[in-house]
């Protein structure tokens, strides 16, 4: 018998401090072996944002520069121009790329910067508490909507892989979910192939996961994982948005 | 014919890995350990296929797959 | 090369950064600053040197930033309310110890204001503008040679500290022409930059941050900043004098307003009033030794700003009780700038 | 020595293009210059007008509360500035756009020049800028005209050199207007002050 | 209504906003201070306030400008970083002289640092973080009461001075529970504000702007706002003292800090050290009066702060020469806060 | 004979510091047209932004409040959450709404603040001397693209019109332009109806008006209205992108 | 049956107008006014339908019609 | 009279509900309370522990650096904290997680409680807290049992208040168990300080 799953090198061997059944952790992992198949672990920089994914140089063995919140695509761009030659990808929560470092997310990506974005959208800000993101869906309770997201007032969830799918600079743009084993092989296909188009220099590349926050959802790991299918993928559909391999 | 090992130290409890498993081999053990998780086990696993569905799924890598 | 050109401060800026080195600007348009970054439009691609316009101030301290974790000579400029935009970037390049220049040619504000020049972002520049209580070296040129030669200095400040450096100016200093002598870089010995991240190709991981959160962690980390800082006070000091030996008054003023000081100060010469002038160039570093030797052979001081009253305070703090210290302050605007000879009155009335 | 002159006009009379040429001709000479330019918030339109001092030795202020020289090539700025030059200076004034006699000063020279007709005698109206320089350097004696013309080189942008023989001869043409009014022997020489 | 209910400082913030009369709220979500709108998103929609998430702190202190613009009592909250953010709109917000509350529960820097209690953002608050040359009134809570009440104060401020106001705690302040006595809004006697734009409705046209480009005017503006930081340091200087009347050591110290320093004092007595406690709780206008007598009298300072020095300077200033004035730092971070015991050891030493 | 045209009563009898031809002189025409058709002048509250409509006070005979580059839609946002029941605009230019601004409109938009958005692209900082916008033309030189715009560095022009229109809250975001008779009739048409939805408060309206900076062009004012046919609606297309009745 | 009047001291010399009315009845004068412009002028008006396109085309609200 | 006691565990196991239970009760005595939980960038997991200081005067500062009763809920705590009681102090300790023994002092009383045995016995293991806050409470004698039981209704949300019978038994084993221990009489009661 032989050892048919293994952690990614990439992937340090340390406990994470994230909540029981947080996907951010499996989206880790599943970054964390595309670096290993495409062999950039050694000249990858990976950019942190602010959030519960702030200790990104805790987890990957990778160089990591840190960001200021929601500003990641505007570091990524400052370290790319100045070394082309290396991997560069940020990863981003929602209430970071969605809200405050909106322009920074759409610029990037209009410019197309040649970087990819890992965009966490668990409908919340998970690491202040369980806020109401630009993601957060209509009706759902947060701790700034006690009441429950009001379209009339707050505006609806904002689809950013649509969105951005809309802008020039922008090579591959798609939305995957890791809360089953489908959709897992799924994520992992399409994170490899977003990264395959930056290795291959064709733009910036962009992928969505849908992500728990049992925390802050309030509810057990297995009911959040749950969520994901029943209530997220019908407002945040799963797809390719863009796919420009001749940008 | 696979096998699998969950460790201890790793393992939240989520239990996402008990839905993930095809062959339903996977359970959490109802003991609080010192972190306050209720670990994983697997406690017989003729069927298991080494098919790596629950380490794939594991959000904190904690199943190695034998196989 | 002595051949004098004849350029504006903001391009001897422009110039003095690629004669450092620098390759990678970040900007956003503001005036009066844009000739900045146009110049560096124009000649950068000859010099296969990456020009971002970013899509605001906010984005491009965050491009220089990531450049400058790469190791490499970065810069920005912008004018005072851009640079109120770059606060929070400031602060996190200052946390994390990142060299890079910040080019600021201030203009009239509170809020939208106007474009006059204007000295109302000391306080800013020096006592920190940006959250955490961090410092970052201010350079004030007052002529068009200064803004190039200043502008490398800055560059080898910045890495020799490991800091943000600013260049305070306004747009009498980047808006007016003089000769320029276009020195070469000046060679000195500065360290690897061993921290910059580029792929860790093997070797140990690096991270840049300003996250610090074990126990005691970021309190020395604060200490070692701070003691960092100390270094610079008894380092890098700059300071000019004219006519201080036996003066009984003490002008001090810096940049823009320190050239029409120094006419005035002529005049009163002229008139056969002892009285000298004190031109702090770096800010902060604040050059305390010399101005007390200063201040204290003159007795007296007078201090004169572009504003309502800012440098004064460190004046106030540097000379101590024993030397009385008059304020003479032009807040900025529409024909507010003051001349020589507005400015040789005021010193009449010491007498 | 210490020359400052202010030179102002409206957009588009090359009042800065003006400023310019007199700066590099100085540096040509070896003199120390600053040339500090009014900056609005729009920069088109409105009034434009520019400093330059001309010293030997530190040129200390850009900024001139009272110019030995002054150049208006409108009525606007000649009444907005009129009344700044230094007794014993001298205002050259545009006389086609300007009233000379509306500047009630008699501690200066006044010196009225009809640049707009000048210029289109010499067959091109934009050259009123070089008119009112001719007639500076002529009744200053700051730079030589051989400077000027060596200057046009430099200040003028490569694609407008062809009308570099236009320049001189509008040049040459207002300091020959300007002597005539005032020989450069006369008292605007007191316009030299000790930096 | 005198019962006491036992609320957090970030909460008693909130009610007191709500008692002031507020009803519109603008702010991005970020520790230690997110409690405020957690709480106002519950409770304005029972009073049909408008609660509003923004995009980013930026978007939420220019939709404070807009609100307060149009008149009515509206407020923003945030920490360091975020704050740093905010300076831009705050010198705008200073410039056309609109009032507001904004509320800064500042955490450990520089850049993200940490979440622990700080007063690294002294210099910020008070010398102006943003551009131009302006001040705003800061007060410095130290209790839940406080919170409360100053809240409430903050808001009368804003409308008198038609200025921001900023107040300055810290984790301490804002996670920690106390009894408050929820007193009612103090009646004061406050100006029209018919500046406010509301629709011209036939009359004259309103504008809120700070761009003045007419000749002189920006000059005059900034001179009269200067006017109006005097009269504020005539009038709103507040501080308080314990133990100060015998002593012959004054500690001073804000916030936080001060309620250890104040148990560190009390320890001091019990020792039988003649100390006392001088707290500035408008730290712009810093009560320089107050403080000069009661410096004065000790004869000699302890400045205590949360960060490498910063008041100090401005108790320097103060105090003068004749004082002398030592200073303790604790630069902030995890495990950094420092015990009232530690404190007494450092105030023994000066003995 | 009667007068058959006049000046609207919204807009101020006085002269503009607009380069001549501009068509920012124009715009403020039309803009002072709808106010004064649908009576709303003495309830409106313009917003104005930064750049050469930086005088809006100046021109408009309304309230006005100033704001921050590129955050009118922010400052728009608290005057109408402060002031429902009155008429509220912004006006602002590329460099404003398209660059620095681009985080507060898309989340005003996204919002369904109920304001009116008339956003005038130049493909250009006017204001400021004509620096490169993310609106200029691949190719455009500019005073920071002395070279033209790069596509491969400076990404593609940002179509505002169409990527708002994907937004929820968004009512109404069309394009129009003024450069000749029948595009400036179309644009009366469409400004007036943007206005109109506010006034029934169906929600976000926005309008892009094609305008030309001869100043900064580098061409006569002639020139520069031809450029609007000839290279501006060619990318820009003319056109309603969003029109939501029933938000 | 229509007429104009250009404001001399409003126009700018543009030229828009001229283009835009279909008889083609506006022109520019070529004597600079005082603010540099070269402003327009429609001498002969007898076509003038009065169908303000110049009007509204005019940036600077510098003609008046009658009808 | 001053009293300040520190309390700490890991997440979960009620540490802040009990330093508020605490404080209410005080309030309820008209008593100056001010309570100060620890604060970590994440808010989950890990240690948490509060500071509850109990006044009839000023409370001073909310951070105590030697509290005069230290509760702890896991070994953890104990090893971090245990050194921080004042001498003369008492420091009471979960002998379900955590072994009293390890803590080497004499100056201080040492009282372990098996709460996780004694809650799991009362049929609620969620109840350690409660017992914990009993021990302390009949230990110092801080605040009366009967206001700990009124302040139940405060401190615990509105759905909660049928857990409210449960609660007061765990705090009344815990408080019996304690006396058991030490007798309140025993020197324990230095704990008193002045203000
Ligand atoms: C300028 C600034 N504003 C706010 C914060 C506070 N903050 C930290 S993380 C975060 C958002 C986290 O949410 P998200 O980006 O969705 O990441 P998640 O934790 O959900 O993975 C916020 C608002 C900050 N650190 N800096
Ligand atoms: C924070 C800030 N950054 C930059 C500027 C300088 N600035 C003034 S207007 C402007 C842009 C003008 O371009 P646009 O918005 O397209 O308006 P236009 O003048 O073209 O109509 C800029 C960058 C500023 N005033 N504030
Ligand atoms: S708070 Fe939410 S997002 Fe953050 S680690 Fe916990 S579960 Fe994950
Ligand atoms: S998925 Fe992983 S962490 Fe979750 S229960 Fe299974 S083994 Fe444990
Ligand atoms: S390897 Fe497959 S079969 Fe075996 S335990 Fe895991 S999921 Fe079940
Ligand atoms: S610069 Fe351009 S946009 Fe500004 S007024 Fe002139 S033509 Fe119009
Ligand atoms: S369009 Fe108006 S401004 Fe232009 S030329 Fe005609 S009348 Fe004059
Ligand atoms: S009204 Fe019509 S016809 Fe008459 S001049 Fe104007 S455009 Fe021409
Ligand atoms: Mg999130
Ligand atoms: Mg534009």
């Amino acid at each position: 018998m032989q050892q048919v799953f293994t952690r990614p090198r990439s992937l340090k061997d340390v406990s994470t401090h994230f909540c029981p059944g947080c996907h951010h952790g499996t989206i880790h992992r599943l970054v964390a072996e595309a670096l290993d198949q495409f062999g950039v672990q050694d000249r990858t920089i990976g950019v942190a944002s602010v959030g519960c994914s702030v200790f990104l140089y805790g987890y990957f063995d990778i160089d990591v520069v840190e960001s200021p919140h929601g500003r990641a695509p505007a570091v990524a761009t400052g370290v790319k121009r100045a070394r082309p030659d290396n991997f560069v990808f940020t990863y981003q929560g929602d209430g970071d790329l969605a809200a405050i470092g909106t322009a920074e997310i759409i610029h990037a990506a209009n410019r197309g910067e040649d970087i990819t974005v890992i965009f966490v959208n668990n409908t919340t800000y998970g690491m202040t508490g369980g806020q109401m993101a630009p993601t957060t869906l209509v009706g759902q309770k947060t701790s700034t909507s006690p009441y429950g997201r009001d379209k009339a007032k707050d505006g609806s969830p904002i689809r950013m892989a649509e969105l951005l799918a809309q802008l020039g600079g922008v090579a591959f743009s798609a939305r995957v979910a890791v809360d089953s084993p489908k959709h897992l092989m799924e994520a992992k296909k399409e994170i490899k192939r977003a990264f395959r188009y930056q290795v291959e220099g064709k733009g910036f590349s962009f992928v969505e996961v849908l992500s728990s926050c049992p925390t802050n959802w309030g509810v057990s790991p297995l009911a959040a994982n749950a969520r994901i299918q029943e209530e997220l993928i019908p407002y945040f559909p799963l797809g390719v948005f863009k796919n420009d391999e001749n940008l | 014919m696979g096998r699998i090992e969950i460790d201890e130290l790793r393992c939240k409890g989520c239990g996402i890995c008990t839905i993930a498993c095809p062959k339903k081999l996977i359970t959490l053990c109802d003991k609080v350990n010192h972190q306050g998780y209720t670990p994983a086990e697997a406690p017989c696993q003729e069927l298991c296929t080494g098919c790596a569905l629950c380490a794939e799924i594991c959000p904190d890598v904690a199943i190695t797959v034998f196989k | 090369m002595s051949k004098r050109l004849f350029v504006k401060g903001n391009e001897a800026a422009a110039m003095g950064a690629i004669e450092a080195g620098c390759r990678y600007y970040f900007g956003y348009p503001i005036t009066p600053q844009s000739d900045i970054p146009e110049y560096l439009s124009r000649e950068f691609p000859k010099l296969s040197g990456e020009f971002i316009q970013a899509e605001s101030e906010v984005a491009a301290i965050n491009m220089l930033l990531g450049a400058s974790a790469c190791g490499v000579r970065a810069m920005t400029s912008s004018s005072s309310p851009g640079i109120s935009l770059k606060q929070e970037g400031i602060s996190y390049m200052a946390g994390a110890e990142l060299p890079g220049v910040i080019i600021n040619i201030s203009r009239s504000g509170p809020g939208l204001g106007g474009i006059d020049a204007s000295q109302s972002d000391y306080f800013q520049s020096v006592k920190g503008g940006g959250h955490g209580g961090y410092r970052i070296i201010v350079l004030a040129p007052n002529s068009v040679q200064e803004m190039y030669d200043l502008t490398m200095h800055a560059f080898d400040l910045a890495d020799l500290y490991r800091t943000p450096v600013m260049l305070l100016g306004d747009s009498v200093i980047g808006q007016m022409k003089e000769a320029l002598v276009p020195n070469p870089r000046p060679v000195r010995e500065l360290p690897e930059k061993g921290w910059a991240v580029r792929g860790k190709g093997g070797g140990e991981q690096r991270v840049v941050k300003s996250l610090f959160l074990g126990d005691g962690e970021l309190e020395a980390h604060n200490w070692h900043l701070h003691a960092k800082y100390q270094v610079m006070k008894e380092r890098e000091c700059l300071s000019e004098e004219y006519q201080t030996a036996d003066a009984t008054l003490l002008v001090t003023a810096f940049g823009s307003v320190a050239r029409i000081a120094h006419t005035a100060v002529t005049m009163a010469r002229e008139a056969g009033l002892k009285v000298g002038l004190f031109r702090p160039i770096t800010l902060f570093p604040f050059p305390e030794e010399a101005l007390a030797a200063a201040a204290g052979r003159a007795g007296r001081v007078l201090d004169i700003e572009l504003n309502t009253g800012q440098m004064v305070e460190d004046v106030r703090l540097t000379v101590g009780a024993g030397v009385p210290v008059s304020f003479y302050g032009r807040p900025p605007g529409a024909g507010s700038l003051p001349s020589p000879e507005e400015l040789f009155e005021v010193i009449k009335k010491q007498f | 020595m210490r020359y400052d002159v202010l030179i102002a006009g409206f957009g588009g009379q090359g009042v800065l293009l003006a400023g310019n040429l007199l700066s590099y001709a100085a540096l040509d000479e070896g003199k120390n210059v600053c040339y500090f330019p009014s900056y609005g918030v729009e920069k088109r339109g409105g009034t434009a007008n520019c400093t330059v001092v001309i010293a030997d030795g530190a040129v200390g202020s850009p900024v001139v509360g009272s110019p030995s020289a002054l150049i208006v090539l409108n009525q606007g700025s000649l009444e907005r500035h009129g009344m700044q030059v230094r007794p014993g200076g001298v205002c050259i004034v545009n006389s086609s756009l300007a009233d000379a006699a509306t500047l009630q000063r008699d501690d200066i020279d006044i010196v009225p020049v009809a640049m707009n007709e000048i210029a289109s005698d010499l067959g091109d109206p934009r050259m009123v800028n070089m008119v009112a320089l001719g007639a500076y350097v002529a009744l200053t004696g700051v730079v030589s005209l051989a400077s000027l013309a060596d200057a046009l080189k430099e200040a003028l942008p490569e694609r407008n050199h062809r009308f570099i023989p236009a320049n001189l001869r509008a040049i040459e043409t207002g300091a020959q207007v300007a002597r005539s009014i005032l020989p450069v022997a006369g008292k605007s020489n007191n316009r030299q002050e000790k930096a």
